[in-house]
C-alpha cells in the first residue's frame, strides 16, 4: 500500500502531519508513539525574536470546540535551530517549520534563517498575524498584501514553501490564487476561526486577549468547504486541517481535495491521536481495497 | 511505562453534596504518581466536551488511584453520573511534585475547599509530621477531615461561617498560628486553594521569610507541556503550570 | 424588572425571538408553548414566488452543529398572508416576516407587499443569498451590493427594517456600516457559516446541495465576536444568534452587545427552548439583581 | 397531553449484537400512539450529538412503550451503553400513521430488517390477519420473529443469505407470493425497510395495482415539520417525513 504524497519537491512517507501550535516541538509527544511513523513534524510557529504571548486565561473550551489566545509564544528562531532540532533530526520524518513575522521584513528574515538549517525539510508560513506596519490588518485577509508577502518570503529561500490561510475571509480561493501566484509550493487550510466567549458572571471576555482561534471538531465543516474551494481554484498540493479526530475526518479531508492533513486540537485530547488516524487510514484503505492513497484526493468533486 | 492509559471506575462515592470521591483502578504501566502531581481525565463520549479536566492525586491505592472532586460545570456533572465500571481515558502522572521538606523543618500544610484533593497525599507521606490548616466555607465541606487528622500532626480547621473551627480562611488561621512565632525559617509551607488564598500564603511567606509551595491552577488543553494555554506569570516569565508546575514556589509568582 | 426592549420603532416585551427558518410559520411550536410569551415570532424567510428548494439529504449532522441546505424553500409571500398570518396575528406577539429575493427587484417586490399587511410588525431582510443578476455574488458579502439592496428595500418600506448579516466574510463590521447607513434600523447577527460534509463511503458530500449552512453551538464563537464586533463599529439595535441553547448563552449575546437574541437550532431539539431561555433570563436578573435588562448591554466592552 | 416528555429507561436488552429493545415509562400525559408513528429520543449530554434521533413506535406496554433498535453511530451507540434508570428526553408521539385496511382487504405486511421495527405493533393490531413477509440478511437478524408469529396470520421469512427461509430480499418473497394471485384489489401491502426494498414494492404496487403503504425515512433535525429538513420528492412536491409522513403511498413518492 501506498501511503506516500508529495508537497511540492518533498516525499512524506504518508501524509499525516500534525498542526502547528498543538504539538509543541514534538518532544512532549515523544513519549506516546515514535515520532518517525509521522510523515511530517509541523512546530509551533517561530519568529525571529523570541515572543512572550499573551497573559492569560488562553484557553477556553467550547462546544466542541476551544478557543485559544497563546498570542505566538515561541522561543524564537536561534534558540529553536539550537535546542529543539537536534531532537527533531533524531528522527526519520520530515520537519517543518511553521513561522511568521509582524512585518514583511520579518517574515523574509525568519525565512532565510531557517533555509539551510539541517533537517529544516521545508516552511509553513503563517499569514494570519497582524501585520503592524499596515495599521495592524491581517496579512492573510487581503489579496495583494498576501501575495506582497508571500512573494518576498519566495525570493528568500528555495525550500518547499507552504502558505497557511486564514479561514476569516469572504472568498478563501481569492487569497490561495494570490498565495499561489506569488509563489507558494503548497497551502495550508485552515488555520482558527476568530472567536470570542464571555464570562457571564464578571460579564468580561473570558479570555485576557478577548478574541482567540477557534479549532476543534466544531469547525470541521468549514475547513471541509474551504479545502473544496482551494481544490478548485488552484492546482497546488493543499495540507488540510480543522476539527481532525479520527481517520475518518482526516479522509474527508483528502475527499475534498487535500494532498495531506495535519491533526491539530485532537493532540490534546489523545497524544497518540495523530498515529491512531495514520493506523486507521491504512485500515480503511485496506478495507476498500485501494493501493494508493493518492487516488482518493478529490474524489468528492466528481460528478 | 505509559502516562496515557484507560481506568476502570471502582467506586464513584459521593462525599457530599457537590462532592465525589472516585476511585480507579489503573494498569501496572502507569508510573507511580507523587503528591501535588495530576491526571487529565476523559469522561465525554461524542465531542462535547471536548477537552480532558484536570484532577490531582488524591490518594494511592492497592489498585490504582482515587480522586476527590467538586462538581463545577459540565464535565464533572458528567462524571457524577458515571458508574462503576465505567472507563475514563486518561494521562498522567502529570506535571512535578511538592518537594520533601529537610529533616529538620516542619511542614506547613494548607488546603482550601477542594484543594485537600492536592495536598492530602502529601499529608499522607509526611506521615505524622504536617500541622494541617484546612478550611472551608462550611463544616460540611470539610471533606475527608477524619482522615487527615489521622496523617498530621495537628489540624487547624477554619471555615468561613464559623461553623468549625475558627472563623475565617485558612489563611487566617496559619498567620494566627505564624504571628507568635520566631520569623525564622524552622517552617516550610505547601498549599493549595483558591487564588486569593494562595496569593495570601505568597505574602506570609514573604513577610515570615518562609520557604512556600504553592500548587497553581489554570485552564488546560493538553496537559502536557504543548498547547502554551496553561501559562502563569513568574518573574522569569510566563511558566506552564503543567509542566513547570503545578507546584511553585510562591515567591516566582507573579500576584 | 422590565424585560422589553425596543428594535428600531419596535417595543419587544423581552428580547427573546426565534431565529428564521427554525421555528417554521409558529404553528409547529403552538402545541408546546404558549407563543404570546415570546418578544417576536421570526418567521422561515419568504420570497414573492413560492420556492421548492433543494432535493434532499438537506441535513447533515456535525460536531455540536448542524448543516442545513433547504434551499429556501418557502410557500411564497402570498398563501403565508393568507394561511398563516390568521394564525400569528391571534398571538400576542410580534411578528417579523423575514424575506429574501434573486434579484434586487424581488426584495423591493417582498418588501412593498409584506408592508401594510395587518400583523406584521417588522422585515428581517435575509441578504446571505446568491444575487442572480451578478454572477451569483452573494448580496451580503459585498458592502456596495449590500449597500445597493438595503437602500432600494429601505424605500419600499416604512416597517422596521432588520438586515440580516452573513457572517461569511473578512470584515463584518464593514458590511454592518453599509447596511446601517442604506438605511437598516437594525442588525441580525449572524446568518449560518457556509460548511461542507463528505459521506467517505459513497466519497460524495453528503448534502445534495453539497455546502450547507452551519448552525448551532459549534459557530457560537463566532458569532459571540462578529456581535462583539458589530456592536463598535454601528449603532443600531442587534439581534444576536448563532448557537445559543440556555439563558447563558443568551445572556453572552447581550453582553457582547446584542439587543435582543433569537433562539435557532435549539428548537428543533427542545422545542420549549425559546421559552426555557427567557425563564432563565428572568432568573438570572433576579439572582443578579438587575432591574433593567438593557443594563446588560455591551458589558463585555467595559475595559 | 403533551408530546415534550421524558421517559425512564426500565430496561435496555440487548436482542442481538447490534440490536437493542428498549422499554421506557411514560408520562399518561403523553398521548396514545398508533403504528407507523415515531419518536425523537435524546441521549446526550453536551452538545454532541446535538440532535435528537427517530425511532418508530415498536410496541405499547402497560407502563408506556418499546423501541427496537439498531446500532448504527454515535447517538445509537451512546443510547445502548445506557442503563435501567436513565432519563431520556423525547417528543411524540410524531408523524402519521398506517391507515387500517378495509375489512374485505387481507393485508400484506413488509419488514426489511429493522424496519420491522415500525409495523410490529401494526401486525399486533391487525390481530391475526396479516401475511408478513420478514426478510433480512441473516437468520440471527430476523429479530422478534417469535413475536411476529404470535400476532401474523401467516410468516414467510427469507434472508439474503438462505440460512433462513427462502434466499433473497422481503421483496423477492413478496413477488413470488403475488405472482400467481390474481392481480386484483383483495391486497393492500404496508412495508418499512431499506429505499431499494421500497422501492421495490412500489413497482409491484403499480404492476399488481396493489395500494402500497411504505413508511419512508429522511435525516431529520426538528421532527416537528418546522426544519423543512426531511423531505421526499413526491409527485405533488416535497413533503415532509416527520409530517405529512412517515407513512406515505407508494405512488405519490417519486422513487
Ligand atoms: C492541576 C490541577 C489540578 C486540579 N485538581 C482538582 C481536583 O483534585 N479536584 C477538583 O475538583 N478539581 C481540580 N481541579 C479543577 C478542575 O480541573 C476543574 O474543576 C474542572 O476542570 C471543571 O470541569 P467542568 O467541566 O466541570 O467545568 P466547566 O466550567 O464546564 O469547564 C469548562 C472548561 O474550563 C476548565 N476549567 C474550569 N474550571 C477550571 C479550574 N478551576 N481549573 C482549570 N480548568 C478549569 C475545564 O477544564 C474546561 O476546559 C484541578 C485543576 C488543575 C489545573
Ligand atoms: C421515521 C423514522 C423512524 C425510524 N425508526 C427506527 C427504529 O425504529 N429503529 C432503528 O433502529 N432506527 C430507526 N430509524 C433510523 C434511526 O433514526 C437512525 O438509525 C439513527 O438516527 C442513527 O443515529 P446514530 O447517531 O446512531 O447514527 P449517526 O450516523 O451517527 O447519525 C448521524 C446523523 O444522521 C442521522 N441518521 C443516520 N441514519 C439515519 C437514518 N437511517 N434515518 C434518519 N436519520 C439518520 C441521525 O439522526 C443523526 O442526525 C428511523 C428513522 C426515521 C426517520
Ligand atoms: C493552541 C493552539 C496553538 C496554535 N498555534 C499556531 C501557530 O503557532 N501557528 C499556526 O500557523 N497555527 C497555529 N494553530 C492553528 C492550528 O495549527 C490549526 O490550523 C487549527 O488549530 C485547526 O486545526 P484543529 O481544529 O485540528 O486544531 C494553533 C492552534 C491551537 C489550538
Ligand atoms: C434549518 C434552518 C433553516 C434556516 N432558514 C433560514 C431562512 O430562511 N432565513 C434566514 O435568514 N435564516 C435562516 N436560517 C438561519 C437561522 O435563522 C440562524 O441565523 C442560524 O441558524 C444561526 O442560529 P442558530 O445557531 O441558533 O441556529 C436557518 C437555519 C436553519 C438551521
Ligand atoms: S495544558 Fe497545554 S501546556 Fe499546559
Ligand atoms: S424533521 Fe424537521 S421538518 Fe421534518
Amino acid at each position: 500500500m501506498d501511503l506516500s504524497v508529495k508537497i511540492g519537491d518533498l516525499e512524506l512517507k504518508n501524509p499525516v502531519m500534525t498542526a502547528s501550535g498543538t504539538f509543541g516541538y514534538g518532544e512532549e509527544y515523544a513519549e506516546f508513539f515514535d515520532l518517525s511513523r509521522l510523515g511530517a513534524v509541523v512546530v509551533k510557529g517561530l519568529s525571529i525574536a523570541p515572543k512572550e504571548g499573551n497573559p492569560p486565561p488562553r484557553i477556553v473550551e467550547t462546544a466542541s470546540g476551544m478557543l485559544n489566545a497563546i498570542g505566538l509564544q515561541n522561543i524564537g528562531i536561534e534558540r529553536f535551530i539550537h535546542e529543539k532540532m537536534p531532537f527533531l533530526r533524531t528522527y526519520d520524518t520530515k520537519v517543518i517549520v511553521n513561522f511568521f513575522g509582524d512585518s514583511i521584513g520579518e517574515y523574509v528574515a525568519a525565512a532565510e534563517r531557517l533555509s539551510g538549517v539541517d533537517g529544516v525539510h521545508g516552511l509553513e508560513m503563517n499569514i494570519s498575524c497582524p501585520n503592524k506596519q499596515a495599521d495592524w490588518c491581517i496579512f492573510g485577509t487581503d489579496p495583494r498584501v498576501t501575495s506582497e508577502v508571500v512573494g518576498k518570503v519566495r525570493e528568500a529561500t528555495r525550500l518547499p514553501l507552504i502558505v497557511k490561510l486564514s479561514p476569516n475571509v469572504t472568498d478563501i480561493s481569492v487569497i490561495a490564487r494570490a498565495a499561489v501566484d506569488a509563489g507558494a509550493d503548497a497551502l495550508s487550510v485552515i488555520n482558527t476561526l476568530t472567536g470570542m466567549a464571555i464570562d457571564i458572571r464578571t460579564r468580561k471576555p473570558k479570555l485576557a486577549n478577548r478574541t482567540g482561534g477557534l479549532s476543534g471538531p466544531a469547525i470541521k465543516p468549514v475547513a471541509i468547504r474551504m479545502v473544496y474551494e482551494v481544490y478548485k481554484a488552484v492546482k497546488v498540493p493543499i495540507i488540510g486541517m480543522g476539527g481532525i479526530m479520527t481517520a475518518e475526518d482526516a479522509l474527508e479531508f483528502l475527499m475534498a481535495g487535500a494532498t495531506a492533513v495535519a491533526v491539530g486540537t485532537a493532540n490534546f485530547i489523545h497524544p497518540t491521536a495523530a498515529a491512531d488516524i495514520l493506523g486507521g487510514i491504512g485500515a480503511f484503505l485496506t478495507q476498500e481495497g485501494i493501493n494508493d492513497i493518492r487516488s482518493l484526493r478529490g474524489t468528492a468533486h466528481a460528478s | 511505562m505509559s502516562r496515557s492509559f484507560k481506568a476502570a471506575i471502582k467506586e464513584n462515592l459521593p462525599v457530599h453534596a457537590t462532592h465525589n470521591l472516585l476511585s480507579l483502578s489503573v494498569p501496572d504501566s502507569m508510573p507511580d504518581p507523587r503528591p501535588g502531581q495530576f491526571f487529565m481525565v476523559g469522561m465525554n463520549r461524542g465531542t462535547d466536551p471536548l477537552l480532558k479536566r484536570a484532577f490531582s492525586l488524591f490518594r494511592r491505592t492497592d489498585e490504582g488511584l482515587q480522586i476527590l472532586y467538586r462538581v463545577r460545570g459540565k464535565g464533572t456533572d458528567i462524571l457524577r453520573n458515571m458508574k462503576e465500571g465505567a472507563i475514563l481515558d486518561m494521562l498522567g502522572p502529570l506535571g512535578n511534585f511538592y518537594p520533601l521538606p529537610s529533616e529538620e523543618k516542619t511542614p506547613l500544610v494548607m488546603a482550601g475547599g477542594i484543594g485537600i484533593a492536592s495536598v492530602f497525599s502529601l499529608i499522607e507521606d509526611l506521615a505524622g509530621k504536617a500541622i494541617v490548616f484546612y478550611g472551608a466555607r462550611t463544616k460540611e465541606e470539610l471533606l475527608m477531615l477524619n482522615e487527615v487528622k489521622v496523617y498530621a500532626k495537628e489540624v487547624i480547621v477554619s471555615t468561613d461561617d464559623g461553623s468549625a473551627g475558627l472563623k475565617g480562611t485558612a489563611a487566617d488561621a496559619l498567620r494566627a498560628f505564624l504571628a507568635p512565632q520566631a520569623s525564622d525559617a524552622h517552617f516550610c509551607i505547601y498549599a493549595c486553594g483558591p487564588h486569593p488564598l494562595l496569593k495570601a500564603v505568597a505574602r506570609m511567606s514573604k513577610e515570615y521569610r518562609i520557604r512556600a509551595y504553592v500548587s497553581m491552577e489554570e485552564h488546560m488543553a493538553c496537559g502536557i507541556g504543548a498547547c502554551l494555554g496553561c501559562v502563569v506569570k513568574t518573574h522569569d516569565g510566563f511558566k506552564r503550570v503543567c509542566k513547570e508546575g503545578p507546584v511553585m514556589s510562591a515567591s516566582e509568582i507573579v500576584w
